[in-house]
Protein backbone atom coordinates (compact mmCIF):
# COMPACT_ATOMS: atom_id res chain seq x y z
CA UNK A 1 0.00 0.00 0.00
CA UNK A 2 1.91 2.72 -1.43
CA UNK A 3 2.20 5.89 1.31
CA UNK A 4 1.70 9.03 -0.67
CA UNK A 5 1.18 12.77 0.19
CA UNK A 6 0.30 16.10 -1.35
CA UNK A 7 1.41 18.93 1.38
CA UNK A 8 2.43 22.42 1.58
CA UNK A 9 3.74 22.03 5.11
CA UNK A 10 7.87 20.59 5.13
CA UNK A 11 8.54 17.22 6.03
CA UNK A 12 11.67 15.48 7.98
CA UNK A 13 13.19 13.37 6.03
CA UNK A 14 14.47 11.13 8.23
CA UNK A 15 11.35 10.54 10.09
CA UNK A 16 9.83 10.08 7.04
CA UNK A 17 12.47 6.94 6.10
CA UNK A 18 12.28 5.96 9.66
CA UNK A 19 8.91 4.99 9.45
CA UNK A 20 9.72 2.97 6.71
CA UNK A 21 12.13 -0.14 8.80
CA UNK A 22 10.88 1.03 12.15
CA UNK A 23 10.26 -2.35 13.73
CA UNK A 24 11.27 -4.32 10.55
CA UNK A 25 13.96 -6.68 10.22
CA UNK A 26 13.30 -7.61 6.37
CA UNK A 27 14.23 -4.41 5.19
CA UNK A 28 18.08 -4.95 3.55
CA UNK A 29 17.69 -1.47 1.14
CA UNK A 30 16.14 1.27 1.54
CA UNK A 31 16.69 3.89 -1.35
CA UNK A 32 15.62 7.14 -1.32
CA UNK A 33 15.58 10.72 -3.15
CA UNK A 34 15.03 14.27 -2.31
CA UNK A 35 14.09 17.55 -4.69
CA UNK A 36 15.20 20.59 -4.01
CA UNK A 37 14.26 24.17 -5.06
CA UNK A 38 17.70 25.57 -7.09
CA UNK A 39 18.52 29.36 -7.00
CA UNK A 40 19.36 28.88 -10.50
CA UNK A 41 16.86 27.22 -13.45
CA UNK A 42 18.42 27.18 -17.41
CA UNK A 43 20.61 30.38 -16.83
CA UNK A 44 17.93 32.43 -14.54
CA UNK A 45 18.63 33.38 -10.85
CA UNK A 46 15.05 32.02 -9.48
CA UNK A 47 14.21 33.77 -6.58
CA UNK A 48 10.86 31.67 -5.60
CA UNK A 49 8.47 29.01 -6.82
CA UNK A 50 5.01 28.25 -6.80
CA UNK A 51 3.68 24.44 -7.66
CA UNK A 52 0.26 24.13 -8.71
CA UNK A 53 -0.73 20.87 -8.76
CA UNK A 54 -4.40 18.83 -9.67
CA UNK A 55 -5.86 17.87 -6.19
CA UNK A 56 -7.49 14.70 -6.23
CA UNK A 57 -5.41 13.11 -9.72
CA UNK A 58 -2.20 14.11 -8.18
CA UNK A 59 -2.10 11.50 -5.53
CA UNK A 60 -4.34 8.62 -8.06
CA UNK A 61 -1.00 9.42 -10.54
CA UNK A 62 1.66 8.64 -7.61
CA UNK A 63 -0.39 6.04 -6.29
CA UNK A 64 -0.46 4.24 -9.46
CA UNK A 65 3.03 5.17 -10.19
CA UNK A 66 3.80 3.83 -6.78
CA UNK A 67 1.94 0.83 -7.55
CA UNK A 68 3.59 -0.01 -11.26
CA UNK A 69 7.20 0.26 -9.20
CA UNK A 70 5.74 -2.61 -6.95
CA UNK A 71 4.69 -4.73 -9.97
CA UNK A 72 8.07 -4.42 -11.54
CA UNK A 73 10.19 -4.99 -8.68
CA UNK A 74 10.43 -6.87 -5.24
CA UNK A 75 9.76 -4.08 -2.85
CA UNK A 76 8.58 -4.27 0.89
CA UNK A 77 7.12 -0.12 0.80
CA UNK A 78 7.08 2.91 -0.96
CA UNK A 79 7.13 6.40 -0.15
CA UNK A 80 6.00 9.84 -2.34
CA UNK A 81 5.89 13.31 -0.40
CA UNK A 82 5.44 16.15 -2.93
CA UNK A 83 4.90 19.62 -1.58
CA UNK A 84 2.62 21.60 -3.29
CA UNK A 85 1.99 26.13 -3.10
CA UNK A 86 5.08 28.57 -2.11
CA UNK A 87 8.71 27.61 -2.09
CA UNK A 88 11.99 28.74 -1.86
CA UNK A 89 15.33 28.45 -3.06
CA UNK A 90 16.98 25.45 -0.90
CA UNK A 91 13.23 23.96 -0.12
CA UNK A 92 13.01 20.93 -0.45
CA UNK A 93 9.92 20.00 -3.16
CA UNK A 94 9.66 16.28 -3.11
CA UNK A 95 10.87 12.87 -1.59
CA UNK A 96 10.63 9.19 -2.45
CA UNK A 97 11.73 6.31 0.07
CA UNK A 98 11.45 2.76 -1.47
CA UNK A 99 12.43 -0.48 0.93
CA UNK A 100 13.15 -3.79 -0.42
CA UNK A 101 15.50 -7.00 0.55
CA UNK A 102 17.93 -6.23 -2.06
CA UNK A 103 19.49 -2.50 -3.20
CA UNK A 104 18.72 -3.28 -7.18
CA UNK A 105 15.14 -3.45 -6.88
CA UNK A 106 14.84 -0.89 -4.26
CA UNK A 107 17.84 1.79 -6.67
CA UNK A 108 15.77 1.10 -9.28
CA UNK A 109 12.31 1.40 -8.59
CA UNK A 110 13.27 4.87 -6.51
CA UNK A 111 14.74 6.35 -9.59
CA UNK A 112 11.73 4.96 -11.69
CA UNK A 113 8.98 6.29 -9.79
CA UNK A 114 11.24 9.62 -9.93
CA UNK A 115 10.97 9.51 -13.73
CA UNK A 116 7.36 8.69 -13.91
CA UNK A 117 6.67 11.33 -11.52
CA UNK A 118 8.09 14.05 -13.50
CA UNK A 119 6.18 13.24 -16.59
CA UNK A 120 3.13 11.68 -15.32
CA UNK A 121 1.99 13.50 -12.31
CA UNK A 122 0.47 16.95 -12.36
CA UNK A 123 2.38 19.39 -11.16
CA UNK A 124 2.92 22.78 -12.83
CA UNK A 125 5.81 24.46 -11.52
CA UNK A 126 5.85 28.95 -11.67
CA UNK A 127 9.38 30.27 -10.97
CA UNK A 128 10.07 33.93 -9.94
CA UNK A 129 12.96 35.80 -11.79
CA UNK A 130 14.55 38.78 -11.64
CA UNK A 131 12.58 38.72 -15.11
CA UNK A 132 9.45 38.55 -13.45
CA UNK A 133 7.50 35.38 -13.55
CA UNK A 134 7.50 32.38 -15.73
CA UNK A 135 5.93 28.88 -16.02
CA UNK A 136 8.58 26.21 -16.40
CA UNK A 137 8.48 24.36 -19.28
CA UNK A 138 8.70 20.87 -19.86
CA UNK A 139 11.81 19.12 -20.56
CA UNK A 140 12.26 16.65 -23.06
CA UNK A 141 15.27 15.10 -21.25
CA UNK A 142 12.61 13.89 -18.65
CA UNK A 143 10.64 12.31 -20.87
CA UNK A 144 13.70 10.77 -22.31
CA UNK A 145 14.46 9.71 -18.76
CA UNK A 146 10.91 8.23 -18.12
CA UNK A 147 11.01 6.52 -21.83
CA UNK A 148 13.85 3.68 -20.99
CA UNK A 149 11.72 2.08 -18.53
CA UNK A 150 9.82 1.19 -21.92
CA UNK A 151 12.59 -1.14 -22.96
CA UNK B 1 -23.23 18.62 -18.25
CA UNK B 2 -19.65 18.02 -18.01
CA UNK B 3 -16.92 20.10 -15.57
CA UNK B 4 -14.09 21.40 -16.98
CA UNK B 5 -10.90 22.15 -15.21
CA UNK B 6 -7.89 24.08 -16.60
CA UNK B 7 -4.39 24.39 -14.73
CA UNK B 8 -1.03 26.39 -14.53
CA UNK B 9 -0.20 28.66 -17.90
CA UNK B 10 -3.43 26.99 -19.70
CA UNK B 11 -5.31 27.98 -17.17
CA UNK B 12 -3.79 32.02 -17.49
CA UNK B 13 -4.12 31.62 -21.17
CA UNK B 14 -8.39 31.30 -21.07
CA UNK B 15 -8.60 33.43 -17.69
CA UNK B 16 -10.70 30.02 -16.18
CA UNK B 17 -10.02 27.50 -13.72
CA UNK B 18 -13.63 26.20 -13.73
CA UNK B 19 -16.61 25.50 -15.61
CA UNK B 20 -19.62 23.49 -16.02
CA UNK B 21 -20.95 23.02 -20.07
CA UNK B 22 -23.61 21.11 -21.40
CA UNK B 23 -22.79 18.21 -23.24
CA UNK B 24 -24.28 18.35 -26.53
CA UNK B 25 -25.07 15.44 -29.51
CA UNK B 26 -21.68 17.06 -31.11
CA UNK B 27 -19.54 16.87 -28.14
CA UNK B 28 -19.44 13.02 -27.38
CA UNK B 29 -15.42 12.65 -27.43
CA UNK B 30 -12.61 15.20 -26.15
CA UNK B 31 -12.05 16.12 -29.72
CA UNK B 32 -15.53 17.37 -30.45
CA UNK B 33 -15.56 19.19 -26.74
CA UNK B 34 -12.02 20.97 -27.85
CA UNK B 35 -13.40 21.88 -31.08
CA UNK B 36 -16.40 23.65 -29.19
CA UNK B 37 -13.92 25.13 -27.17
CA UNK B 38 -11.70 26.64 -29.77
CA UNK B 39 -15.10 28.44 -31.49
CA UNK B 40 -15.24 30.88 -28.05
CA UNK B 41 -12.83 32.77 -29.90
CA UNK B 42 -9.30 33.93 -30.47
CA UNK B 43 -8.33 33.26 -26.37
CA UNK B 44 -9.57 30.12 -27.06
CA UNK B 45 -8.58 29.25 -30.28
CA UNK B 46 -4.80 30.20 -29.79
CA UNK B 47 -5.02 28.00 -26.22
CA UNK B 48 -5.74 24.99 -28.14
CA UNK B 49 -4.18 25.64 -31.14
CA UNK B 50 -2.79 22.55 -32.95
CA UNK B 51 0.88 22.11 -32.24
CA UNK B 52 0.32 23.68 -28.81
CA UNK B 53 1.54 21.01 -26.10
CA UNK B 54 -1.69 20.07 -23.73
CA UNK B 55 -2.63 17.35 -22.21
CA UNK B 56 -5.98 16.29 -21.57
CA UNK B 57 -7.26 13.73 -18.26
CA UNK B 58 -10.92 12.27 -18.37
CA UNK B 59 -11.97 11.69 -14.68
CA UNK B 60 -8.46 12.07 -13.36
CA UNK B 61 -7.06 9.56 -15.72
CA UNK B 62 -5.06 10.65 -18.72
CA UNK B 63 -6.71 10.82 -21.45
CA UNK B 64 -6.47 11.83 -25.58
CA UNK B 65 -8.20 12.90 -28.65
CA UNK B 66 -10.67 9.77 -28.56
CA UNK B 67 -11.55 9.94 -25.42
CA UNK B 68 -15.78 9.24 -24.81
CA UNK B 69 -17.32 11.62 -22.73
CA UNK B 70 -20.19 11.18 -20.44
CA UNK B 71 -22.62 13.41 -18.09
CA UNK B 72 -20.90 13.95 -15.21
CA UNK B 73 -17.44 13.67 -16.08
CA UNK B 74 -14.43 15.92 -15.09
CA UNK B 75 -12.12 17.14 -17.94
CA UNK B 76 -8.91 18.92 -17.13
CA UNK B 77 -6.63 20.47 -19.77
CA UNK B 78 -3.30 21.50 -18.75
CA UNK B 79 0.55 21.38 -20.03
CA UNK B 80 2.92 19.33 -20.24
CA UNK B 81 3.65 18.83 -16.20
CA UNK B 82 7.11 20.17 -13.92
CA UNK B 83 6.47 18.51 -10.93
CA UNK B 84 9.32 16.55 -8.41
CA UNK C 1 35.90 16.18 -0.78
CA UNK C 2 33.83 12.93 0.52
CA UNK C 3 32.90 12.55 3.79
CA UNK C 4 33.83 8.69 4.91
CA UNK C 5 33.32 7.57 8.51
CA UNK C 6 33.70 4.28 9.85
CA UNK C 7 31.78 3.61 13.21
CA UNK C 8 30.38 1.44 15.73
CA UNK C 9 28.10 3.58 16.38
CA UNK C 10 24.62 4.03 15.30
CA UNK C 11 23.80 7.12 12.38
CA UNK C 12 21.41 9.63 12.27
CA UNK C 13 20.19 9.45 8.72
CA UNK C 14 18.44 12.56 8.53
CA UNK C 15 20.41 14.60 10.49
CA UNK C 16 23.34 12.78 8.19
CA UNK C 17 21.32 13.56 4.80
CA UNK C 18 20.56 17.32 6.35
CA UNK C 19 24.43 18.06 6.51
CA UNK C 20 24.16 17.53 2.72
CA UNK C 21 21.83 20.50 1.90
CA UNK C 22 21.69 22.63 4.76
CA UNK C 23 22.16 26.19 3.91
CA UNK C 24 22.49 25.50 0.28
CA UNK C 25 20.41 26.11 -2.33
CA UNK C 26 22.59 24.51 -5.65
CA UNK C 27 21.44 21.14 -4.59
CA UNK C 28 18.81 19.67 -7.19
CA UNK C 29 19.10 16.30 -6.07
CA UNK C 30 19.93 14.29 -2.78
CA UNK C 31 19.96 10.95 -3.88
CA UNK C 32 20.64 7.81 -0.66
CA UNK C 33 20.72 4.49 0.21
CA UNK C 34 20.31 2.79 3.45
CA UNK C 35 21.74 -0.92 3.95
CA UNK C 36 20.26 -3.16 7.27
CA UNK C 37 21.06 -6.24 8.18
CA UNK C 38 18.38 -8.64 7.52
CA UNK C 39 17.03 -11.53 9.72
CA UNK C 40 17.56 -13.80 6.67
CA UNK C 41 20.20 -14.23 4.39
CA UNK C 42 20.40 -17.08 1.79
CA UNK C 43 17.52 -18.78 3.42
CA UNK C 44 19.20 -19.12 7.11
CA UNK C 45 17.62 -17.29 9.93
CA UNK C 46 20.40 -15.09 10.82
CA UNK C 47 20.06 -13.43 14.52
CA UNK C 48 23.39 -11.51 14.91
CA UNK C 49 25.93 -10.23 12.86
CA UNK C 50 30.00 -9.04 13.39
CA UNK C 51 31.49 -6.65 10.87
CA UNK C 52 35.44 -6.65 10.52
CA UNK C 53 37.44 -3.75 8.71
CA UNK C 54 40.85 -3.41 7.47
CA UNK C 55 41.32 0.11 9.88
CA UNK C 56 42.67 2.25 7.50
CA UNK C 57 42.61 1.04 3.95
CA UNK C 58 38.55 1.29 4.44
CA UNK C 59 38.72 4.78 4.95
CA UNK C 60 41.15 4.73 2.11
CA UNK C 61 39.09 2.92 -0.22
CA UNK C 62 35.35 4.66 0.29
CA UNK C 63 37.56 8.17 0.00
CA UNK C 64 38.69 6.76 -3.28
CA UNK C 65 35.46 5.32 -4.69
CA UNK C 66 33.78 8.49 -3.59
CA UNK C 67 36.34 10.64 -5.76
CA UNK C 68 35.78 8.23 -8.43
CA UNK C 69 31.81 8.96 -8.54
CA UNK C 70 32.96 12.95 -8.35
CA UNK C 71 34.94 12.56 -11.08
CA UNK C 72 32.44 10.71 -13.13
CA UNK C 73 29.47 12.66 -12.55
CA UNK C 74 28.69 15.82 -12.00
CA UNK C 75 28.04 16.09 -8.07
CA UNK C 76 28.42 18.23 -5.29
CA UNK C 77 29.19 16.22 -2.22
CA UNK C 78 28.95 12.39 -1.16
CA UNK C 79 28.75 10.58 2.58
CA UNK C 80 29.80 7.10 3.09
CA UNK C 81 28.74 5.90 6.86
CA UNK C 82 29.67 2.40 7.60
CA UNK C 83 29.38 0.71 10.89
CA UNK C 84 31.50 -2.38 11.89
CA UNK C 85 31.25 -4.04 15.38
CA UNK C 86 28.43 -5.85 16.51
CA UNK C 87 24.75 -5.58 14.75
CA UNK C 88 21.69 -7.26 14.93
CA UNK C 89 18.23 -7.25 12.37
CA UNK C 90 17.16 -4.37 11.57
CA UNK C 91 20.35 -2.87 12.45
CA UNK C 92 21.54 -0.24 9.72
CA UNK C 93 24.98 -1.21 8.29
CA UNK C 94 25.96 1.66 5.93
CA UNK C 95 24.99 4.95 4.27
CA UNK C 96 25.44 6.96 1.04
CA UNK C 97 24.69 10.43 -0.01
CA UNK C 98 25.10 12.16 -3.29
CA UNK C 99 24.13 15.66 -4.07
CA UNK C 100 24.06 17.32 -7.80
CA UNK C 101 22.53 19.98 -9.03
CA UNK C 102 20.45 16.76 -11.10
CA UNK C 103 18.65 13.86 -10.28
CA UNK C 104 20.16 12.16 -13.05
CA UNK C 105 24.22 12.68 -11.71
CA UNK C 106 22.61 11.53 -8.02
CA UNK C 107 20.97 8.44 -8.77
CA UNK C 108 23.68 7.16 -10.61
CA UNK C 109 26.82 7.97 -8.61
CA UNK C 110 24.90 6.62 -5.51
CA UNK C 111 24.29 3.34 -6.82
CA UNK C 112 27.96 3.12 -7.93
CA UNK C 113 29.02 3.97 -4.63
CA UNK C 114 27.11 1.02 -3.40
CA UNK C 115 27.94 -0.96 -5.86
CA UNK C 116 32.08 -0.35 -5.61
CA UNK C 117 31.66 -0.45 -2.00
CA UNK C 118 30.14 -4.11 -2.06
CA UNK C 119 33.43 -5.22 -3.89
CA UNK C 120 36.11 -2.70 -3.38
CA UNK C 121 36.07 -1.57 0.42
CA UNK C 122 37.63 -4.16 2.98
CA UNK C 123 34.53 -5.23 5.19
CA UNK C 124 33.74 -8.85 6.01
CA UNK C 125 30.31 -9.90 8.06
CA UNK C 126 30.08 -12.73 9.84
CA UNK C 127 26.53 -14.06 10.69
CA UNK C 128 24.87 -16.06 13.69
CA UNK C 129 22.58 -18.29 12.72
CA UNK C 130 20.37 -21.05 14.67
CA UNK C 131 23.68 -23.76 13.01
CA UNK C 132 26.14 -21.59 14.51
CA UNK C 133 28.47 -18.69 13.03
CA UNK C 134 29.26 -18.27 9.66
CA UNK C 135 31.65 -15.42 7.25
CA UNK C 136 29.43 -14.22 4.62
CA UNK C 137 30.66 -15.23 1.37
CA UNK C 138 31.05 -12.56 -1.50
CA UNK C 139 27.91 -12.75 -4.49
CA UNK C 140 29.29 -12.94 -8.20
CA UNK C 141 25.62 -10.69 -8.12
CA UNK C 142 27.95 -7.83 -6.32
CA UNK C 143 30.53 -8.14 -8.85
CA UNK C 144 28.70 -8.28 -12.11
CA UNK C 145 26.20 -4.87 -10.03
CA UNK C 146 30.04 -3.80 -10.17
CA UNK C 147 31.15 -4.75 -13.55
CA UNK C 148 28.37 -2.47 -15.06
CA UNK C 149 30.16 0.80 -14.61
CA UNK C 150 33.01 -0.28 -16.75
CA UNK C 151 31.39 -0.10 -19.45
CA UNK D 1 60.71 -6.48 7.48
CA UNK D 2 57.28 -5.85 6.50
CA UNK D 3 53.98 -6.12 8.16
CA UNK D 4 51.57 -8.82 7.27
CA UNK D 5 47.58 -8.51 8.27
CA UNK D 6 45.10 -11.28 7.50
CA UNK D 7 41.47 -10.58 8.39
CA UNK D 8 38.53 -12.57 8.43
CA UNK D 9 38.30 -15.79 7.24
CA UNK D 10 41.78 -15.91 5.81
CA UNK D 11 43.27 -14.18 9.55
CA UNK D 12 41.21 -18.01 11.57
CA UNK D 13 42.27 -19.79 9.04
CA UNK D 14 46.41 -19.13 9.79
CA UNK D 15 45.47 -18.50 12.93
CA UNK D 16 47.01 -14.96 13.26
CA UNK D 17 46.15 -11.27 12.77
CA UNK D 18 49.44 -9.78 12.23
CA UNK D 19 53.12 -10.71 12.42
CA UNK D 20 56.17 -9.15 11.10
CA UNK D 21 58.41 -10.76 8.76
CA UNK D 22 62.19 -10.15 7.03
CA UNK D 23 62.53 -9.60 3.29
CA UNK D 24 64.89 -11.94 2.04
CA UNK D 25 66.26 -11.88 -1.43
CA UNK D 26 63.73 -14.47 -2.57
CA UNK D 27 60.63 -12.40 -1.28
CA UNK D 28 60.74 -9.68 -3.48
CA UNK D 29 56.94 -9.91 -4.79
CA UNK D 30 53.95 -10.44 -3.01
CA UNK D 31 54.11 -14.17 -5.20
CA UNK D 32 57.29 -15.18 -3.82
CA UNK D 33 56.14 -14.07 -0.23
CA UNK D 34 53.10 -16.23 -0.79
CA UNK D 35 55.15 -19.42 -1.82
CA UNK D 36 57.35 -18.35 1.62
CA UNK D 37 54.33 -18.38 3.81
CA UNK D 38 52.65 -22.02 2.07
CA UNK D 39 56.30 -23.91 3.43
CA UNK D 40 55.25 -22.87 6.79
CA UNK D 41 52.73 -26.20 6.52
CA UNK D 42 49.52 -27.36 6.28
CA UNK D 43 47.54 -24.97 7.25
CA UNK D 44 48.88 -22.08 5.28
CA UNK D 45 49.57 -24.27 2.39
CA UNK D 46 45.78 -24.52 2.61
CA UNK D 47 45.02 -21.06 3.01
CA UNK D 48 46.81 -20.22 0.17
CA UNK D 49 46.38 -22.85 -2.17
CA UNK D 50 45.79 -22.55 -5.98
CA UNK D 51 42.14 -21.88 -6.54
CA UNK D 52 41.28 -20.35 -3.20
CA UNK D 53 39.60 -16.82 -3.50
CA UNK D 54 41.78 -14.31 -1.15
CA UNK D 55 43.21 -10.49 -2.39
CA UNK D 56 46.34 -8.89 -1.41
CA UNK D 57 46.52 -5.41 -0.54
CA UNK D 58 49.79 -3.77 0.08
CA UNK D 59 50.33 -0.79 1.86
CA UNK D 60 46.74 -0.29 1.94
CA UNK D 61 46.39 -0.46 -1.86
CA UNK D 62 44.59 -3.52 -3.72
CA UNK D 63 47.44 -5.46 -5.05
CA UNK D 64 48.39 -8.92 -7.27
CA UNK D 65 50.92 -11.54 -7.54
CA UNK D 66 53.79 -9.50 -9.49
CA UNK D 67 53.14 -6.43 -7.01
CA UNK D 68 56.91 -5.73 -5.87
CA UNK D 69 57.93 -5.28 -1.89
CA UNK D 70 59.92 -3.15 -0.11
CA UNK D 71 61.02 -3.21 3.79
CA UNK D 72 58.68 -1.46 5.60
CA UNK D 73 55.73 -2.31 3.75
CA UNK D 74 52.11 -3.37 4.65
CA UNK D 75 50.60 -6.77 3.23
CA UNK D 76 47.20 -7.72 3.92
CA UNK D 77 45.76 -11.00 3.04
CA UNK D 78 42.04 -11.06 3.07
CA UNK D 79 38.89 -13.06 1.68
CA UNK D 80 36.55 -11.43 -1.15
CA UNK D 81 34.54 -8.36 0.91
CA UNK D 82 31.23 -8.83 1.96
CA UNK D 83 30.47 -5.31 3.49
CA UNK D 84 27.45 -2.66 2.87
Amino acid sequence: MPIVRVQEAEFDVGRELDVLTRGRTDVGALASFVGLVRDANEGRGVTAMTLEHYPGMTEKALDDICREAAARWDLLETLVIHRVGALKPGDRIVMVGVTSAHRGDAFAACEFIMDYLKTRAPFWKKESTGEGDRWVEARSSDDAAAQRWKG
Amino acid sequence: MVTLLYFASLRESVACSREQVPLTADTTTVASLLDQLRSRGERWAQAFAPGKAYRVAVNQQMADLATPLRPGDEVAFFPPVTGG
